[in-house]
């Protein structure tokens, strides 16, 4: 076939990440973007259009130089922080101990929050403890925000007799109606079109609850992002939709899954008011998570917010990017740690120090072994004991219909 | 009692739901307003305004996804898909999603939704405005799978569905919306004076586990639901043979009583419905009613269905089982 | 419970149309934007953020005084302009036959173009002949423009035993492979994603073919919108993608739809340069069109186009618009008639007049009709003959299997 | 013949097609770069470049889309859903658009689409890592249906999937991947020195209308695909039972021939599958069994399958058909 294109032509474009294994990670040093560079508009007055230079700028307060400035500072005090900095703190170290236990087959599988930390503990924060959390898998640190029990969610994740969802969903696909946290599903993105009926419902009853949601820079491809988008465009209930950029989809870096320059800008043509956040920033993200919150209550609607971050771990424990980006890419992120960088702040600011956070970590790392092996009291994956074979059955339906009863005989457990 | 066709009476249980629970929500594409392009809805927004009964976006899943969310957070959404045809968009969100939520959550959390949508052929659809596309959900476990067949009980299935605390997919036979039935499109009956068209104006509601004896014989079980109903009505009386007629009414969980009583009592089955034969809902009712009912069969039990190929237009009468097709399967069964 | 909203407060935003029957119709006159107002940026070296203006603002080159004027005048000879006038009547004539016999029960259905002939026309009138045609329901009318016997389109309108669909899909799904005008089909918005494919399928067989496909208001807001921009965005393949904003989905009007001002603004985000046209001016659609397939052409990808305009009849022959919206709307649309302008600035530039223009209204509606009734020849739905019964069991796959052989000899047809 | 498992087959496979044809173009979630989560395509991009070999959005609904129209352009693409239970997304693109293309048109266009999926259980994959959705594929005509169960058939099969001109869903079972699965989750052997691990690396093909007999025996006919394959034969051995073991290896459309004669032979039939019993494939095989065999039948067709359940993560030893609940079916059928 003369004139024929083939793979050594170039007819369509396929994106490229880039850095890949070989290649050296270098993201220019640290952000262009400074803290103080975008202005904080009325939560309430904001009109969509307000937002268009949030979209492509970066949300930011905490400073290269550590100290917090600029129009989004929320002016936590001490406490509030600590507690911020206690509860990353908190997860990292829980999902180490989870993916050890992975290692040893005590759980089938595992997914961290690795480096996003910030993400669930500083968003959840900024709301109000009945505010609807419907999260993604990199959200289960919400949970630690409104004070779920470790021996719980160990339970869960090992599948074994306390584990709330019966043994039914893989490891980190928690539920906790009581802290208003809704069941994690594995296919990625329908949550966040279910939110907004979860807003809308709330805002129907006349109850002040806001529902938060995330998906994922990748899962952003997907129809229910803008089903999200386009219903909450339209019956503007009371949800604060992120994309949650951490640049990659498992091996896919975000380049590869659209050509578009930010997420952020994205929530413009519907309408909504939209905002680019360092991810890592503990304090932009708490702020601008209250500022969404703040619109919601007043009945203005959603708020769409791309939380630029960095995955800096594997995917899952089935995952070793390795295979697919330089392993100093996490270290050259421009975002930093966002654990370190609270740390930081605090020091800077006076209001800890080194040895107390060493006390901090050691802490616990206790709270997270006792409660480990609490919950091994229960059952492990390796070694059950694991819910009754009987939780198969129940809760299909409200009540067990007939042909399922059968089945249930049929298998005589 | 008052004359209802099924649009009507269907009307009729929604406005019963709107008053009695305030947390019924009706909505999907062009039911608000204008009260749906089948006028099911129709008059519903003006009394119960436009935060009970809403247009909702194009978009068959977001309508979904939005029933989700509202159902688990106390909600009883009932949404509308304009046609059945176009439920696919949304199939993710029903059958990953709301099927399972109450399961996956350890029962923490569940969702009672109810999806209308008018199925099946013998409007001139053609392939997008015929399919009957039952069996696609009879496969979910979590979903409770309903098809009324006449005014009647439209009325009160949709009632129970709405009450049940687990999702449904209600599926209405837009070909029967006006008039029953009988597989000759040249004779257009209404359903006034039909006795299935005389529907209380009071609340009332049918259990989702019971199947309806249409009729009782001795010679053969007739199984159908939807629009097949009335075929195999005609078709009964064309063969000349004295048969059971059960109405599924609801296809999960179907009312195994009923059927294996009516086989074990006639020893021979023909199962009708529209859509496709392969892995249709009448698959399952063949292989159910063998299990059951083995030792009692004379016959094979026969299937008579649509075909394995897409819905046609112009030639849909030679696509929808017939009386013809219908009646000799029955014949069939009393040969052995 | 006390406090709870009801029907009677306001929970969440359910949208409005402008008007509803009862009330007086009043888009406030002409177009506030004038032809001149937007540039014309290249159209290779343009980057997505220059068409900002352009997704806000209307593209015109039609003035009110019937003149065209602006970068965007394609500068079309008179012989050009006479041929889409042509084009656009026959396509309105041919419509108003089917509607007759619609009525008449020699056909199931119809769904006219009326008020939005410009838009099959015009757009591919600028495009090459055999530049990939995937069409919604309302483009039909471009066959006309690739010369397809009117006859033969009339037989698959009554399903007969010459309609080359053979009496498969309802009316107006036609297909037509000779003309690259791809089958359509009823799902609304599948196409938009298709296209994707089949540009990038040109694009990678080395061939020159650009893709132009279509949806309506109410179609952007399923997923296949967001994957259409999407995936154009990232693979940058050679098509064409409008949103042809007729202001109505069936009864929906678009504010009930979408909070978002515009339909153009969505491709910004996607980093595809946009535009907002309007859809009832020959000429800038032409030209807009032309713009996007030298882009297309030139290895830069997809374009995004919102065709303003405004759906002058019913939504289809078994819909009513008396019972949604005032009988008087389409009287005040300020786009007029794009017949009614293209005829206007012909008589203007002195190309044409009111016997001529009469002259071809007859001709036309002569052809219409000895077309009508020599497809009628072959059968129609309320008469027959039809495509013979065996046309169910073919093509179902490209051999007929033994499952299906059986069913076709079990009917016995 | 070298030793390949069935994630290396598969990939000589594509290999194969990637060689003999350049309107193959492979893509989907990370199947370019990083060469799929499975690793089925790993080394292809390299080899073949980006154009041939690609990531795509995460959308499965956009993939199927740009494959039915890439597919209607000339190309014969090969898309990957990372996990069966992410297809739905697809759905309507699939059964509204791909499996009627070629009808709808008049034969006009076609688009010879290949969908590869991983499917089934056993691999403590909970709800979404674990659903096996053929009947929901089975149901629509215009698509073909393949399940292949080891090395040897992966290859073959896929092979005639991606040359097949008709739109063909290509499940594969995950759980063997690396190695058969008799039913032991702690009994872990690889396709090593398994006879079905012994595969050609030049190509060849398996015709899309041939089931296999796995194994001859007298007195029961024992039909099943994918993993389950394995768990029959274990559990005919269990059983003591001379079985026929029939795997289908495609389900739409069926080796009629190879199962009716069989169930002749034999006079009783179990059918096995890893999806729900209600309106699985195993109703579609029941029913059609009878219906052919139903003078020759000496008992009842039995079904063994997954729960009609969402499919559980801790528990999934007591979901998955076992070795002994297939056993005991043989058994029982002797009884009679
Ligand atoms: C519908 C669906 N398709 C595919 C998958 C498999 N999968 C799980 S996570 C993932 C990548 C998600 O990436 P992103 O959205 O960026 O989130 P992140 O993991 O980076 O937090 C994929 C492809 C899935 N779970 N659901
Ligand atoms: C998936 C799907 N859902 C619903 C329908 C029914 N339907 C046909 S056209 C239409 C409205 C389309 O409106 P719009 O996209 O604005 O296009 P227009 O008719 O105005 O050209 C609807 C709801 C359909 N054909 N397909
Ligand atoms: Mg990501
Ligand atoms: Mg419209």
């Amino acid at each position: 076939m003369p004139g024929r294109n083939t793979a050594t032509e170039s007819p369509f474009t396929v994106g490229e990440a880039p850095f890949r294994p070989g290649d050296e990670a270098d993201f220019g040093g640290s952000w262009k973007e400074q803290p103080g560079d975008l202005w904080r508009p009325d939560p309430i007055q904001c009109i969509t259009m307000d937002t268009l230079p949030h979209c492509t700028g970066l949300i930011r307060v905490l400073g290269d130089d550590n100290k917090a400035s600029g129009e989004w500072d929320p002016k936590l005090d001490a406490k509030e922080l600590l507690r911020g900095l206690e509860l990353m703190l908190k997860l990292r170290i829980f999902d180490e101990r989870m993916m050890k236990m992975q290692r040893t087959g005590l759980l089938s599988f595992y997914m961290r929050s690795l480096g996003e930390e910030a993400v669930a503990i500083a968003q959840t924060m900024a709301l109000d403890d009945n505010d609807w959390i419907f999260p993604s898998y990199r959200q289960p640190g919400a949970q630690f925000v409104r004070g779920r029990d470790m021996v719980s969610m160990i339970c869960h994740c090992i599948g074994n007799t306390e584990d709330n969802v019966k043994g039914r969903q893989m490891p980190v696909h928690y539920s906790w109606k009581e802290g208003h946290f809704i069941s994690i599903s594995s296919p990625v993105g329908t949550q966040f079109s279910q939110a907004v009926g979860v807003a809308m419902a709330s805002a129907y009853k006349g109850e002040d609850q806001t529902c938060i949601t995330w998906l994922g820079d990748g899962t952003s491809a997907q129809g229910d992002y803008h089903y999200a988008l386009n219903f909450a465009s339209t019956f503007k209930p009371p949800v604060i939709l992120n994309v949650v950029n951490n640049q990659w989809a498992i091996s896919t870096h975000r380049n590869l899954a659209t050509g578009g320059e930010t997420f952020a800008m994205r929530g413009l043509a519907y309408n909504i008011p939209s905002f680019r956040v360092d991810g890592n920033d503990f304090l932009a993200l708490y702020s601008v998570t209250k500022w969404a919150r703040e619109r919601a209550r007043a009945g203005k609607g959603a708020t769409h917010i791309e939380v630029y971050t960095y995955r800096a771990g594997a995917h899952s424990s089935s995952d070793d990017p390795v295979a697919y980006r330089p392993s100093d890419e996490e270290k050259s992120w421009p975002g930093g740690d966002p654990i370190e960088r609270l740390k930081e702040h605090l020091y800077e600011i006076g209001a800890w120090n080194e040895e107390k956070h060493n006390q901090m970590i050691d802490r616990i790392g206790d709270e997270v072994m006792s409660a480990y092996k609490e919950a091994c009291e229960f059952g492990d994956l390796a070694n059950g004991p694991y819910p009754p074979a009987s939780t198969i059955f129940t809760e299909v339906y409200e009540k067990v219909p007939w042909h399922i009863q059968e089945q249930r005989e049929e298998l005589g457990k | 009692m008052v004359e209802m066709n099924m649009i009507q009476s269907l009307n009729s249980a929604l406005e019963h739901q709107l008053l009695k629970d305030e947390n019924v929500l009706i909505f999907g594409e062009d039911v608000g307003y204008f009260g749906g392009v089948f006028r099911v809805t129709s008059g519903l927004q003006d009394k119960f305004g436009a935060h009970r009964v809403f247009d909702s976006p194009l978009a068959e899943g977001g309508i979904a996804a939005i029933a989700m969310g509202m159902g688990l957070n106390g909600l009883r959404p009932v949404a509308e898909i304009q046609f059945a045809d176009y439920i696919f968009p949304a199939y993710d969100q029903i059958v990953n999603e709301i099927a399972k939520l109450r399961h996956r959550s350890g029962g923490e959390f569940s969702t009672p939704v109810t999806f209308r949508t008018p199925a099946g052929g013998g409007i001139k659809g053609g392939h997008h405005h015929s399919q009957s596309p039952e069996a696609q959900f009879t496969h979910t476990p979590g979903l409770k799978v309903v098809y009324c067949s006449d005014p009647y009980n439209a009325k009160g299935l949709l009632t129970s569905a709405i009450e049940c605390n687990d999702p449904v997919i209600f599926f209405e036979p837009k070909r029967c919306y006006r008039g029953p039935f009988y597989g000759d499109p040249h004779h257009v009956p209404t359903w006034k004076g039909h006795p299935r068209g005389d529907v209380p104006e009071e609340y009332y509601s049918i259990p989702l586990e019971e199947a309806r004896i249409v009729q009782e014989g001795e010679d053969c079980t007739v199984i159908a639901y939807g629009t097949m109903v009335h075929v195999c009505e005609e078709a009964i009386r064309k063969s000349g043979i004295s048969c059971d007629l059960i109405d599924l009414q609801t296809l999960v969980p179907w009312d195994r009583d009923t059927v294996v009583n009516s086989v074990k009592k006639t020893g021979r089955c023909v199962i009708v419905h529209e859509a496709p034969k392969t892995s249709g809902f009448g698959a399952e009712m063949s292989a159910s009613v063998q299990e059951r009912c083995f030792y009692h069969l004379q016959a094979p039990i026969k299937r008579v269905t649509g075909w394995d190929t897409p819905f046609p237009h112009s030639t849909e009468w030679d696509y929808l089982p017939s009386v013809k097709r219908i009646s000799s399967a029955i014949r069939e069964t009393q040969e052995d």
